[in-house]
């Protein structure tokens, strides 16, 4: 059982507050929610809004088809109105026109300002839709005392209030809530506190405190720039330095200087950012200096559209920069899986002092999930640092038959300095012009790419053993595909199983080549319009897709989507 | 502790280059400041002048051309107790890297910046430079250079940096404390040292430079910033070296408590358990 | 019959001028010649070395065996000695120590300081050489002239002959020298005037002014520079603006706002400054301003190798910048591919409104080669520029069946303004949201990839049809692996043959798919460490190499070392 | 020719935006100069006032944040007949675009800029840029802004341009005029706009820098350097609006034979027998 409830209006309205409002609501109720934002590249008007999505079940993805519809003005009604079951209902103010016999023209603006404040109308449809889904408004004042001041955060109670008053309950959709497994950790949760709710973005930030970071620098950038908020608002309290660059080469550049120095470091951005650290991101591997960078992928070229998404940088973060060096590149398939590479990253990165990049998405970064509280008991920081050096002087790159060589930090050991330099270099890090020393470094680096693969993670399986038609994709498409499967499955036709990457470069191939093997088919299913994940699977493992899925218009793929796009082709 | 702590290996630089004079004022400067090798990091980014780091026993950073100052601020932040100082050319510090340039002067990170300002870019054979005077010919300006040279002190003053000067690779001891002054001061400091191109420029030589420096003496205050913009401003006939431009003010780290107080930030330990406890910000 | 003279010394030494008139004193005595550069990031001292090889018959590509050294100090003779022929001579001053009777110790700087100046030396080594081999030194004033103020090319001239009566000839190696068919033309050229003596990045930069170029910016970067340099000298001349940027990012977005302004304009840079490019090649894709750029390539990653030799940037290249839009990369051959392809470049570019990157590299930039001059008649200037506009207002991005809009110059056609943006955008020009002009945008551009399909040169076929091996490889390996292909073909048993790509993006595949089908092995040969060209070879047509052959110490494959190592696999 | 040329499309920007203000003035300033839209093009970067190319009709080029100088004035070296007008923003000119703006300074090519400063990243949601007050609080400026904000008419003038002037949204006509003497200015000219910001900066408003500004009168110089660079520093309780420095100068073009004189470079043919002449360098 899962419903979905759509909160529209003009940028500026509220509509991002309202549904944060309303997911904590329905969290704290004890439901699974995944709410999706769709908002456009400006600060007032245009047509903005959030789809929330909600139930008993664990949820992985977003739908299409509405049961309600929350209109802060009339464009939304008229914009999403075709998606609305027949049974469905649209909350709007009494002053928005319609000829629908589903839409509930209510007073909102008129109890908001009996309530005090015209720009309560939100919290009074937030009210009546609650009422009318027969979930307790007990949440509510909780919620808004958390984030606003007290005064602000009792008027919208009240507003909510009133709204409930307008209708009549249609559903019943209270959950008995019991289980608060984390209350009974040190931690004291409130009722619903066995979820946390949390998008990828705040994930990743959140991984990287875990993980030890002890900087970010980066410049703003739509739609990594949450990332860095997150991390600034825990910046005193963490002891952790955020700092604004003045660009996206500053940004990498001081980086990789505060991990050099020892600390754990990290930036993020999308792709154009990213374009301007291509240089910076060759000098990690150069330096052998660990870096990790969050790159959230947002559709291009360039500009392109900055708050949409797109899956369009697979190829061109494998391969950015000059020259040959290891790097590695995850993309994270859901919040929680974000958590966990972002801790991984930051062990991977120093273990083979690399850079390694988290390949995100807007879908990702910005849609919000409850998921089970992440498990810190488990993180371990491993930083791989020496406190003894044999070799006087030291030598910063030493050849060694992993390629990984011991790691001082500078200042640490009285007597010893560290040399790290871009040019080719010896294993004492002075510039070098010998081939035969060339040959030695580049062999040297390219090994850590090789030991790297025994830590790949091979990709997660969707589907039964037994298929016929295998589907290929990676990141943030596991959600929607997860449920597309289970869909096209439930037909007892032709059976589906897919493989969703995380791990993306090195690609691991012994569960690709398995699974290949057996398929009558296979499709690759990616949020772009070239099919990157098809090419770098051809080239890697000479396994070529028989068709693609593929969507490019900024807008996440749907599970409906997918499964209508695999049936035709059936 | 002697000179020789900072052991050198074989430079790449030509015979008569003003940089070996620099790089012997740099290591007079660090013995009389009592510095270890490993206490002290020289950042570079690409060039002649950048490959200082290559030629002295300290801890070395030779990052990418332009990029010195970010990757320097990134490690001093981190590490407080780090001697941080960029060594790199007048190419790297205004061309390519003038956005870091300008905006670190901003941040006002305890760094020291030391540009070997030989108005040419040497390593890549004698173009024009931010720095290189007015019709001065090279291959590629080969009608002279029509860009006005930008004046880096004058635009480090009005930038709000608060130690600036300049000095000549020709006058050692002058050079070595000034180093030393700038070292010492607390915040971001920069010495724009005029330095000759043996190969590539033959306009500003040893003798050009030599007969136009003086001494700034006592009678110059270097606290008054529009006279200093003014001193700034002299330049052809007679070019002052010294301290143009001196104030002290918070730095970077003493305007956040938790960098300003405590141990470098490297060696804190993290506090996983107050970690966690941000998953209330979820609930 | 070739022969192959080494002369080196230290930076500052004059190796470079003395190899340069060696060169054209050979040159116009009707030798075809072919020189290498082995040069150190520095500006004096080090070890340089130029490597001459001369002969009756057009030349590829450097050898490994030398006839003779001219040996301006020490080291040069004990670096090189072991690579001397056994009837070999090495040229060097009587100060020089050796214990070798193959070194003739002459008194070069006393004979010079008796012309008047020590400095002279080399090129009483010079006067030395050409009198051994038996070259007439006739040319020689001729060509001192030519780079020299009189006085300085009169003592050089006189140097050369005081060092011609040092030895005795050993040799005979004039040529006979008639058929000037250039010189008839309209040009009044001397002797030898049937060929040009030319180096890669010379050739660009020419075939950039033949194509109309009016607009270079760049950043200087080793080894792109001399594309600047060269063009910089044409700039009062040719009336081309020849800008020096602040940094790469200026560079190339300068270049864009001229071509779109209607200049043909060019970038160059070598990989560290192709890496702050990407984003403005994204640019050019997005807006779809026509652009070239020469990418010299390097050895990486970051500084690397300066000044030496690398292919190690083409799968960087091919991918870079966010998203996905269309581009085309042609890797020039030799010096006379790299005039004719720039011409192609421009009206590529111009054609499909993309840019379009010439990957050349440090080998073909510096080594300089005899050619046959230029055919500037056959050269045609193809702008697709629109005069009229049938839309009002204009539509920048007109969709068309081939993808390609009509171009107008801004301020050309009074009443039309020209509106272009990096935001996704509508045909107008004008940012949109919409989900459905997105769709038909990325159609819109990634259908001109397709149309350009149509374009493609087939790679160049070595060999003959009836071939049990095929070499894959790509760009300046042209030249060594064609003489290692007939090296190989003339022991009369396994029987090679060989693809060298020009066009590398995108890439051909009908000559490869049929040449592969008949290979009972397929080897690929590269000048880097990861074998980029097959994995493209693996992902575009599915065909996997059975080994490889790659060389990544920034020293260029000699034929001979081609030869060693495809025979050591046979 | 009337305002009507330059037909508005709806705009992105909230309501009360300091950039209507200055798109009006930038309209009649064009209606005045009596140019017509073929002839003008105004180049942008990214952000909010970088979208000013898409609501005017005129040639425009919304490039990449932070470049739009380099974009402006490529085109206007190959056609010097264009009007070129850059209008971007305060994080655009001075942040991601800060080495262009010093180096642009010093090309002195013929364009204008107009900086819409309005203390802070406007499209991406209110963070701090160079000009953001000291103590300004943001989302991740949460302790308030550390980093003094640079001074864009001092650096300008510090830097040599021949024109370089502040005006504020909130006076439309004074704006105006300043943009038509800006336009007519040969060479690089700057015009820092002060313009709020009503949903980000909070601190800056409308109120702020109406109480602030004053204009210059006629009793001020602009010709004389030094005074000027005093004037700049002005900030705080009053802020000076209008032309600050003024000094005429050869510009790009000038200096350069062939630019100078005759068409626009991209109205002349090519002589392909003269460049085939070039073989002659290799024989
Ligand atoms: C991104 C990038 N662009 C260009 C270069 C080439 N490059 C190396 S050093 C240099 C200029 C050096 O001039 P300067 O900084 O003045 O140092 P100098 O050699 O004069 O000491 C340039 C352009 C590079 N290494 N990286
Ligand atoms: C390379 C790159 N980095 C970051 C961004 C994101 N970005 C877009 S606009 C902007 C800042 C805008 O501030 P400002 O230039 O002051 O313009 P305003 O919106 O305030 O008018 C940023 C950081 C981008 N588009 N490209
Ligand atoms: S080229 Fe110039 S700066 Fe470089 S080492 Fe030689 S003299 Fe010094
Ligand atoms: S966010 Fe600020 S600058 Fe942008 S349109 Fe709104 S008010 Fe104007
Ligand atoms: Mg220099
Ligand atoms: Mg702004």
């Amino acid at each position: 059982m899962d419903y979905n409830i759509l909160i529209g209006g003009a940028a500026g309205q509220g509509v991002e507050t309202l549904s944060s409002v309303f997911e904590k609501v329905l969290q704290r109720n004890g439901f699974k929610v995944f709410s999706i934002r769709d908002y456009m590249s400006r600060v007032r008007g245009g047509h903005n809004f959030v789809q929330i999505r909600f139930g008993d079940q664990e949820l992985f993805s977003h739908a299409d088809e509405l049961d309600g519809i929350i209109a802060l003005n009339e464009e939304t009604v008229e914009l999403h109105i075709g998606r609305l079951k027949a049974d469905g209902f649209v909350i709007c103010d009494k002053q928005v026109a319609h000829a629908d016999d589903r839409v509930m023209a209510l007073p909102l603006v008129e109890v908001a300002r009996r309530v005090g404040n015209a720009r309560v109308s939100g919290s009074v449809a937030l009210g009546a839709a609650l009422a009318l889904l027969g979930i307790p408004a007990t949440e509510v004042e909780a919620v808004y005392s958390k984030i606003f001041r007290p005064d602000i955060a009792k008027q919208n109670a009240e507003a909510a209030l009133e709204g409930s008053k307008l209708v009549q309950p249609r559903y019943n959709l209270s959950l008995p809530v019991d289980n608060l497994s984390l209350s009974k950790n040190s931690l004291s949760l409130p009722k619903g506190g066995e979820s946390i709710l949390i998008n990828g973005n705040q994930a990743i930030a959140l991984g990287a405190l875990a993980a030890g970071c002890k900087f970010y620098s980066a410049y703003p950038m739509t739609p990594s720039t949450s990332i860095m908020n997150y991390l600034a608002s825990k910046m005193l309290d963490a002891e952790i330095v955020v700092e604004q660059a003045e660009d996206e080469i500053a940004a990498i550049n001081m980086a990789i200087g505060a991990s050099y120095a020892g600390a754990r470091a990290m930036t993020g951005t999308s792709g154009g950012g990213f374009s301007l650290m291509v240089e910076g991101l060759g000098l990690a591997g150069m330096l052998e200096v660990p870096l990790v960078i969050a790159e959230v992928q947002r559709p291009g070229p360039v500009t392109g559209f900055p708050t949409r998404t797109e899956q369009g940088d697979l190829k061109f973060v494998i391969s950015a920069s000059q020259g040959e060096f290891p790097r590695m590149v995850i993309a994270p398939r859901n919040a929680e899986d974000a958590f966990y590479q972002t801790v991984r990253a930051f062990n991977l990165a120093d273990k083979y002092q690399i850079p390694v990049i988290l390949l995100s998405d807007q879908f990702l970064a910005d849609s919000t999930v409850t998921i089970k509280p992440f498990d810190f008991d488990g993180i371990r920081h491993e930083r791989y640092i020496t406190h003894t050096v044999e070799d006087k002087p030291y030598k910063r790159y030493k050849i060694t038959p992993t390629g990984v060589s011991p790691r001082v930090i500078p200042g640490k050991i009285p007597g010893v300095t560290v040399l790290v330099d871009s040019d080719e270099h010896d294993e004492y890090g002075h510039i070098t012009e010998s081939a035969e020393v060339r040959r030695q470094m580049v062999d040297k680096r390219l090994r850590k790419l090789e030991y790297l693969k025994q830590e790949l993670q091979e990709p997660w399986f969707l589907g039964d053993d037994d298929f016929d038609v295998l589907i290929l994709a990676w990141g943030s498409t596991w959600g929607p595909l997860a449920e597309a499967v289970s869909m096209l499955n439930s037909r007892q036709r032709t059976r589906y199983a897919a493989l969703v990457f995380g791990d993306v470069w090195p690609l691991p191939t012994k569960l690709l080549v398995e699974k290949a093997k057996k398929a009558k088919k296979i499709i690759n299913v990616e949020q772009n319009a070239t099919g990157q994940l098809a090419s770098l699977v051809a080239e890697v493992a000479g396994i070529f897709c028989d068709f693609s899925v593929l969507k490019y218009d900024g807008r996440p793929m749907s599970p409906r989507y997918i499964f209508e796009k695999v049936r035709e082709k059936e | 502790m002697s000179n020789t702590n900072y052991v050198i290996s074989e430079t790449a630089w030509c015979p008569g280059c003003g940089n070996f004079n620099i790089l012997e004022a740099l290591k007079n400067a660090l013995e009389i400041l009592g510095k270890k090798p490993h206490e002290v990091l020289i950042v570079g980014g690409i060039g002649q002048a950048a490959k200082t780091p290559q030629y002295i026993n300290t801890n070395g950073f030779c990052g990418l051309h332009g990029r010195a100052l970010p990757a320097a601020v990134g490690a001093k932040m981190v590490n407080k107790d780090l001697t941080v100082i960029v060594h790199t050319g007048d190419g790297d510090s205004y061309g390519e890297g003038g956005n870091h340039f300008i905006h670190n002067i901003r941040r006002n990170v305890d760094i020291t910046h030391f540009v070997h300002d030989n108005q040419i870019y040497g390593l890549t054979k004698g173009q024009a430079s931010p720095t290189t005077d007015l019709g001065h010919v090279t291959e590629v300006q080969i009608a002279g250079n029509i860009n006005p040279p930008l004046n880096p002190v004058l635009l480090a003053i009005a930038l709000g940096a608060g130690f600036v000067a300049r000095a000549f690779s020709g006058d050692k001891e002058h050079l070595t404390s000034i180093m030393v002054e700038a070292i010492k001061h607390k915040g971001y400091s920069l010495v724009d040292i005029l330095q000759p191109c043996v190969s590539f420029n033959k306009v500003n030589t040893f003798q050009w430079y030599s007969k136009r420096v003086y001494k700034l003496d006592e009678s110059y205050d270097p606290t008054d910033k529009l006279k200093a913009m003014e001193k700034a401003m002299e330049w052809g006939d007679r070019i002052p070296i010294g301290i143009i431009y001196r104030e002290e003010k918070p730095t970077y780290c003493d305007k956040i408590e938790f960098l300003r107080e405590g141990p470098p930030l490297i060696d804190r330990p993290v506090d996983i358990q107050k970690i966690k406890g941000y998953l209330n910000d979820f609930i």
